[in-house]
């Protein structure tokens, strides 16, 4: 590591209507250090980070690269002084060819042509330098995520990047691949780049920071070192007290089975298979917990258990009813309740009040409509009702949902999926992107649904959270239920393994060995 | 496989016209003239719509940046005694009209349909309100034929004898597909029209390639009106253009917002009319003419229902950019 | 981003459900409207000042001859009516993140299917009525709902297909109505006079086809935010995910709109052809599917605000005639005025510079408390 | 930025149009006696730099304040959907009845109807005024005349192209026979074609009167020289009339096929035709167009060069005669045939041999006195 100062940032603040994202953020990177920005789902890390590559203006502070101050008007200006990032969600053109990805923004030209032929052979070199296999003349489209994300870095490469930008690069990879990932991020660093590596993950961190600054709530609330820290005073800062590492619950007494598949499969959107013959079932008063890395098929089985997305099973019944080819609203009135994983896209109406949400699904339901006439008496009598059983912080049950706080529209679907007593919960990611107390009432509520009968699927990207709520996991893996275990002998490490693809089988030797 | 049809379909369509030239050289060599000079204004309206939605802007005002660059091109000439004045007028007209579609649809991010809504009434408002009889053009465009070229059979008098506009429309789409896919303007206009996210990201600046790019197309709108008013026509009249908008955007699309493409499926519907209205002189059969004429939309939205899927607009097509 | 919904319309419109909703759409709903028309006729007084007539003159003259008498409140209505009609098929689409350009082509559609229904048939009042305003509907709604199948099934945009139905439709009852639907032993395209059992009568100087409009539009205005199938509509508008996640079909909720909006449209083109034409000529259903657009935008994607706006269109082209009559001012100026609300109307500067005043205003009482 | 620069676009837009506007000022003139209305004298002074009205007419009457006067005679004119600008029926109309109210010193003023729904409103703007006579201009409102006329028994009604089935005494239906005009400009092409093959580019076969310009053409054609051959094509219905390119590109068909006369028949349309045939090399000298309605060497200036004649409907004449004529208190009622017949050769005069011009002559005259038949069925 060099002493160098490469990037200074002081005071920054950035304001969006209603929040603010950053407040009087300061931070400095040296050449050649990894640098962690860790913080939860909505702390400010992608804002802060954004505001260095010149995609948001600060409204107030500093930015200093170099020792230069800029006021960086875009990106483009941010890459010509060597910043380069990694987005989260990867900013490929899928039709275009991996070169053409690369190169886009910085081609190397004779007068106005691309020249193509040499751009395949500097992308290539560069990709073989860095130890990256990738085809150049390969379509962005019909490349596996793990590939596109290696395009991803080699466009920051390429552009000759000495500060990089990664923003969460681990949470679409498997245990295996972020650490292969995260060694390719220490040889960037030993060769003098300059690394901010943003993530929520303390493992990854404590592994391969030089220093790490903790955000939250928009605000550096700590720097510190892998050498300092250790998980439990990170997560502390992170969340500003401690975390309750496991959830407090009563023991399980599962009835009959709810929720019963046999050799259920279902395609991606691109058509590729994505659930492979799974098998599964779910009994009353029990919560079973799906876990696996992002992208292993999770999404495609929730939305083929809610018949949202097309599949083929040998057996699939809810409660004894077939449920084979059912449409989303036939599988509601088997009393199945779901949480979907992106409330804001899925999940809500962000338009309408929270009265009408409290009854998106249920609003031709008897109750709440005659002859096709919507009883509004009735909605609202439900949405006070709701707000106040499930502690919604707002207003009036007529202000639209846009203006809540993510905790709080996440408690208006919770309210309303558990409102109708379903026999059969489906939460996805029920605590993606919400504040510690909304995690703490969501998650109690979900074990009391479970204790009033309910059966429970419950799918996370956070195995604490699987760990802590389930009273059996299964681990997902390519498309197939790879294990199952009881939570009480569930192993953290093992679980990792098996999600990275590890069979059982291997999973037992090398905990024997 | 819509490659294979296509050229099924085209390789049909030239064997039928060399036989046809064997029997009746004159009456094939003025069927394609005529299908020709129907295609071109088609073809350049065509190139603006294709320029405009591979930036991710769908302009459904072609229409009337054709008529208010018809109309000042017409004008332009015949107040100052020039055809070439009277280009520029419509040209800096179309560009006018582009860059105030693009103020809407690109810089205030309104909705894109609306803002060529808007362009069409104002063009159909403007143009009747400001028009004036009793106008002449100074002259008549030449009609330049191409020596030695214009000597060959069959597409020697076809294309090689006809106005500039017509060698101008020609090259507009042969630029175009070179400038689309083989140099720095094409794949950043290409990567803003598919991901305007990753364009931004990549360092180019997403609005002010939309906004320069619609604003060009409208130049392009303006050679296409002022050939109609200049070159084909010779005359204005209200609501002369009868159209060909949003034919245009048929032929974009069925040539697959490609160039050449756009300009081959031109050429076919351009041959339906000729052919069309060959039979109707010969007093061959009866087709209503009608038929003919909903010929391109009919075959459109059957492509469209058929294909769908595999002809793709542009992603990003219709969605103002927003950050995030 | 989402990738596969329908296109997303923002016009403003915030819970359709006004006693659920917030009151925060009051002022683009009604400010913004009224400010477009009024920089509109600012505008178009700047012409007519040009064209060496006083604009307070004309617009003196054009209100008077629209508003002056009986016979202008029945051309106002009479214009008014179709209008009505295309901007409340518009809106429907808006709703539900359609952009239907095509009224024009379902109407025309209409017109003729109304007028042969007319025509062709001899029966009593009672079932003739009716039946052709039905059967005209249904013109409507079978030519939008291509459009609404190809946009839910092959995901094709409607405004593409749309625009080809429109030329298509031109060109089908320009044929229909010189071959096969033409009146005989007269040289003109135009099809037989409908019955007298089928004609729409006019109460005084009210027709009975504006009384219907007015009623359709208040059903609407009813329909979307208090019926189950209105909300479907309105969610399916706002956020197509969340509601397929809630168990609505898209779909076949699309296809319903599309089918409804061309119904609408068709509506308006029966009712032209038996309350006001009596039978089916080309020339006379001209533009009126293109002022829907015009009207639904105005109107903010409102039904019931459709009336106020079509009547505004109703009385622009009532009076042009008047207006060139009296001042020589080509009537074309109307389409000028219109063009410039819609811009006005669409266009962020007007509301912009409304809620800056509105901001300010409410930081000013926000000190207060 | 960008609003600056929509500013400065609509501004620079705004100015090039107003040009083009005020460039007509010297153009052929149509706006001689609608000029003054109560409110253009309210802005006399503010409109100085304005339009100089022509006045063509003497003595007429300055407004129509008070038309029931006997001493003040208004007249009234009513388009269909065309404009008194459109070089076609509507201005021929409307020159015929400035025509007759220059002479009597009569105020004259149109509307242009944009609505088929307004033309009882329109016509209903100078009953309530109470004008003299109402010119109605189009077959499309000869019903509307028709009704307008049976309401309003002292005002007379002038319908141009109109054929009244009904007679009314105050109504008259100023017709035309078409196929007679056309059949004679189809003999003269069919004397003068070299190449033995003549066109004929029209508007829609949907409007009668196009329609018999076309057969009576043909007819022509054939009477004159059995051995030509003769290629006629319409338009479609939908924008039969607005369509200049498709009528150029159609006529440029035609010649290449041999036809080396070509009648150009249907408003803009056929005018494109005219146009297109005027940019030939040999444009007057072994290729020849004909126009039709007025003497469109006057209205299509760049056609002068092949212009051989005009199929004449004597629109101008028609209609000032029968404004007159209800002046006079001599109005006819019912139907009035108009006369028909070839407009002069003009530019062409010395290539039409003389022979070819009696010929025709003889034909024209042979046609008026019903000797001579069209054989177009109407």
């Amino acid at each position: 590591m060099d002493d160098e100062l490469v990037l200074e940032v002081t005071g920054l603040t950035k304001r969006f209507p209603g929040v603010v994202a950053n407040e009087d953020v300061s931070l400095t990177v040296h050449k050649g250090e990894i640098v962690a920005l860790l913080g939860e789902n909505g702390a400010g890390k992608s804002t802060l980070v954004k505001m260095i590559y010149g995609l948001y203006r600060p409204d107030e502070g500093e930015i200093r690269i170099k020792g230069e101050t800029v006021r960086l008007s875009g990106p483009r200006e941010a890459i010509r002084r060597g910043v380069g990032m990694v987005h989260q969600h990867f900013q490929l053109v899928p039709v275009f060819t991996v070169a053409e990805n690369v190169i886009l923004g910085n081609e190397p030209r004779k007068l106005s042509f691309i020249e193509k032929r040499k751009a395949i052979k500097e992308v290539t070199a560069l990709a073989e330098k860095n130890g990256m296999a990738v085809d150049p003349k390969a379509l962005v489209r019909d490349l596996p995520v793990g590939a596109q994300q290696r395009v991803e870095i080699l466009k920051a490469l390429y552009r000759r990047a000495d500060i990089l930008i990664m923003d969460e690069p681990t949470a679409v990879l498997t245990p295996q691949e972020t650490d292969e990932l995260l060694k390719t991020m220490k040889g960037f660093a030993a060769n003098g780049v300059a690394v901010i590596f943003i993530t929520h993950k303390l493992r990854e961190v404590l592994a391969i920071a030089d220093k790490i600054e903790v955000l939250r709530s928009g605000k550096v609330v700590g720097t510190t070192t892998p050498a300092e820290a250790d998980q439990a005073k990170l997560a502390q800062m992170m969340v500003g007290r401690s975390v309750l590492l496991s959830v407090e619950k009563s023991t399980s007494s599962p009835k009959e089975i709810v929720l019963d598949v046999v050799g259920l499969s279902s395609d991606s959107d691109i058509g590729l298979p994505a659930v492979r013959e799974v098998n599964l079932t779910v009994r009353s008063g029990e919560i079973v917990g799906i876990a696996g890395v992002e992208g292993n098929g999770q999404r495609e089985l929730v939305e083929a258990l809610t018949g949202i997305r097309k599949s083929t099973a040998t057996k699939f019944a809810i409660n004894d009813e077939n449920a084979i080819g059912a449409d989303p609203h036939e599988i509601h009135s088997m009393h199945v309740g779901h949480v979907p994983e992106d409330r804001e896209k899925d999940g809500l109406v962000g338009q309408y009040s929270i009265a009408n949400n409290m009854v998106l699904n249920r609003f031709d339901e008897p109750e709440f409509s005659r002859r096709g006439i919507r009883n509004m008496d009735a909605v609202n009598g439900l949405a006070t009702k709701l707000v106040k059983e499930f502690d919604v912080r707002t207003p009036s049950i007529k202000t639209p949902a846009n203006s809540l706080s993510g905790g709080n529209k996440q408690k208006v679907v919770i309210a309303r999926e558990l409102s109708a007593n379903p026999s059969l919960l489906i939460a996805s990611q029920p605590t993606r992107g919400v504040d510690v107390g909304s995690i703490e009432f969501i998650h109690s509520q979900i074990i009391s649904a479970r204790d009033n009968g309910a059966a429970v699927l419950l799918v996370s990207a956070e195995l604490d959270e699987v760990l802590g709520l389930s009273d059996r996991i299964l681990v997902m893996y390519d498309g197939e239920i790879v294990a199952e275990l009881e939570s009480a002998d569930a192993d953290r490490a093992e679980i990792g393994r098996l999600m990275a693809g590890g069979h059982a089988v291997m999973a037992e030797e090398s905990s024997h060995g | 496989m819509r490659a294979r049809w296509a050229w099924t379909i085209t390789v049909i369509i030239l064997v039928g016209i060399m036989f046809s030239y064997t029997q009746d050289e004159l009456r094939t060599t003025s069927v394609l003239s005529f299908s020709l000079r129907y295609a071109i204004p088609l073809i350049i309206a065509a190139m603006v719509g294709l320029v405009c939605e591979r930036s991710g802007v769908i302009n459904i005002g072609i229409e009337g940046q054709l008529l208010m660059s018809a109309f000042a091109g017409f004008f332009g000439a015949a107040a100052t005694g020039s055809l070439i004045i009277g280009t520029l007028f419509g040209i800096g007209t179309g560009l006018i009209m582009g860059a105030v579609f693009a103020t809407g649809a690109v810089a205030w991010k309104m909705d894109q349909i609306i803002s060529g809504t808007i362009i069409n009434i104002i063009a159909t408002g403007l143009t009747s309100f400001f028009y004036a009889q009793g106008q002449v053009l100074p002259a008549s465009t030449p009609v330049v034929a191409i020596p030695y070229l214009k000597d060959l059979p069959l597409v020697g008098p076809v294309l090689f004898n006809n106005g500039l506009f017509t060698y101008a429309a020609i090259i507009i789409v042969i630029f175009l597909q070179i400038m689309l896919f083989l140099t720095i303007w094409g794949l950043r206009t290409r990567a803003v029209g598919e991901n305007p996210s990753a364009a931004d990201t990549s360092g180019i600046n997403v609005q002010r390639t939309r906004f320069i790019n619609v604003t060009l197309a409208g130049g392009l709108a303006g050679v296409a009106g002022a050939y109609l008013s200049l070159e084909a026509a010779g005359t204005f009249e209200r609501g002369f253009t009868a159209g060909r908008g949003f034919t245009a955007l048929a032929i974009m699309i069925f040539g697959a917002w490609n160039p050449v493409g756009a300009f081959a499926a031109a050429l076919f519907f351009g041959l339906t009319q000729g052919v069309a209205s060959q039979l109707q002189a010969d007093e061959v059969v009866d087709i209503p003419p009608q038929f003919i004429n909903m010929l391109p939309y009919v075959l459109t939205i059957v492509l469209l229902a058929v294909v769908a899927g595999r002809v793709r607009p542009p992603a990003a097509v219709g969605k103002p950019y927003e950050k995030d | 981003m989402s990738s596969d919904g329908p296109a997303q319309t923002d016009l403003g419109f915030t819970d359709p459900n006004p006693t659920l909703g917030p009151k925060y759409g009051v002022v683009k709903a009604f400010a913004i409207p009224i400010v477009s028309v009024l920089l509109a006729f600012a505008v178009g007084g700047i012409l007519i000042y040009f064209q060496g007539v006083n604009p307070f003159t004309a617009y003196r003259v054009l209100f008077e001859s629209a508003l002056g008498d009986s016979d202008g409140y029945l051309r106002v209505m009479q214009k008014s009516t179709p209008l009505i009609f295309t901007g409340l098929a518009v809106v429907v689409g808006l709703r539900v993140g359609l952009f239907n350009i095509g009224a024009q082509g379902q109407l025309i559609v209409a017109a003729i299917g109304a007028a042969w229904a007319g025509y062709h048939f001899d029966l009593p009042a009672v079932v003739h009525l009716p039946f052709a305003l039905g059967f005209g509907m249904l013109c409507g709604a079978a030519w939008a709902s291509i459009a609404g199948v190809l946009r839910a099934y092959r995901n094709v945009s409607e405004v593409i297909t749309t625009i080809m139905l429109n030329s298509i439709a031109i060109a089908l009852v320009d044929y229909l109505a010189s071959r096969p639907f033409k009146e005989p032993d007269q040289p003109l395209s135009r099809t037989p006079l409908i019955s007298d059992s089928a004609a729409l009568a006019t109460f005084g100087v009210i027709p009975s086809g504006f009384v219907i409009a007015l009623i359709v539009s208040l059903f609407f205005g009813w329909f979307l935010i208090r019926t189950t199938e209105g909300f479907r509509f309105n969610t399916v508008g706002l956020n197509p995910n969340a509601a397929r996640y809630a168990g609505i079909s898209v779909k076949r909720t699309i296809v319903l709109a599309m089918a409804v909006s061309g119904a609408l449209a068709g509506m308006g083109g029966a009712v032209e052809t038996m309350g006001v034409v009596g039978r089916f000529e080309p020339a006379f259903n001209a533009g009126l599917g293109f002022d829907g657009i015009t009207i639904a935008l105005l109107a903010r994607a409102n039904p019931i605000a459709t009336i106020p706006a079509a009547i505004l269109v109703g009385i622009l082209r009532t009076g042009a005639n008047s207006l060139q009559f009296e001042t020589g001012i080509e009537p074309e100026v109307v389409d000028v005025i219109l063009a410039l609300t819609l811009l006005f109307v669409a266009a962020p500067i007007v509301s912009r510079y409304i809620f800056r005043i509105n901001a300010k205003r409410k930081s000013k009482s926000k000190g207060r408390s | 930025m960008h609003r600056k620069l929509l500013v400065a676009g609509l501004a620079v837009a705004a100015l090039v149009l107003a040009g083009c506007s005020s460039s007509d000022d010297t153009a052929t003139d149509t706006t001689s006696a609608e000029a003054t209305t109560e409110a253009a004298e309210e802005t006399t002074e503010e409109a100085a730099e304005e339009e100089v009205t022509e006045e063509s007419a003497p003595a007429v009457t300055m407004d129509d304040s008070n038309c029931a006067a006997p001493e003040n005679y208004c007249v009234g004119l009513v388009t269909d959907l065309g404009k008194v600008d459109d070089k076609s029926f509507n201005q021929a109309a409307f020159e015929g009845a400035q025509l007759a109210a220059g002479e009597i010193g009569a105020f004259l003023k149109y509307v242009e109807s944009t609505d088929p729904k307004d033309y009882m409103a329109n016509i209903g703007q100078f009953v309530a005024k109470e004008y003299d006579t109402i010119v109605t201009v189009g077959f499309l409102m000869a019903e509307a005349s028709a009704a307008a006329a049976a309401e309003n028994p002292n005002i007379n009604f002038v319908g141009v192209d109109q054929f009244q089935g009904e007679t009314l005494p105050n109504l008259t239906g100023l017709i035309f026979a078409e196929d007679q005009a056309g059949y004679a400009a189809g003999y003269l092409a069919g004397l003068m074609t070299e190449t033995n093959k003549v066109g004929a580019v029209l508007g829609t076969d949907t409007v009668p009167p196009v329609l018999y310009f076309g057969e009576g053409y043909r007819n022509g054609v054939m009477a004159a020289n059995p051995e030509a051959e003769v290629t006629v094509v319409y338009h479609e219905p939908a924008n039969a009339f607005t369509d200049p390119e498709w009528g150029a590109a159609e006529a440029k068909k035609q010649v290449t096929q041999g036809a080396d006369i070509v009648f150009g028949a249907g408003g803009g349309t056929g005018n494109g035709a005219l146009i297109e045939i005027a940019k030939s090399p040999e444009s007057g000298k072994s290729v020849f167009c004909i126009g039709v309605d007025i003497d469109q060497y006057n209205t299509v200036p760049q056609a002068q060069s092949c212009l051989l004649t005009s199929a004449e409907k004597k629109l101008v004449a028609g209609t000032s005669a029968l404004v007159l004529a209800s002046f006079d208190g001599t109005f006819p009622g019912g139907n009035f045939v108009g006369a028909t017949g070839l407009a002069p050769y003009h530019d062409t005069e010395d290539a039409v041999p003389a022979e070819v011009k009696t010929e025709v002559e003889g034909v024209i005259a042979g046609l008026l006195d019903g000797s001579l038949e069209t054989g177009v069925v109407k």
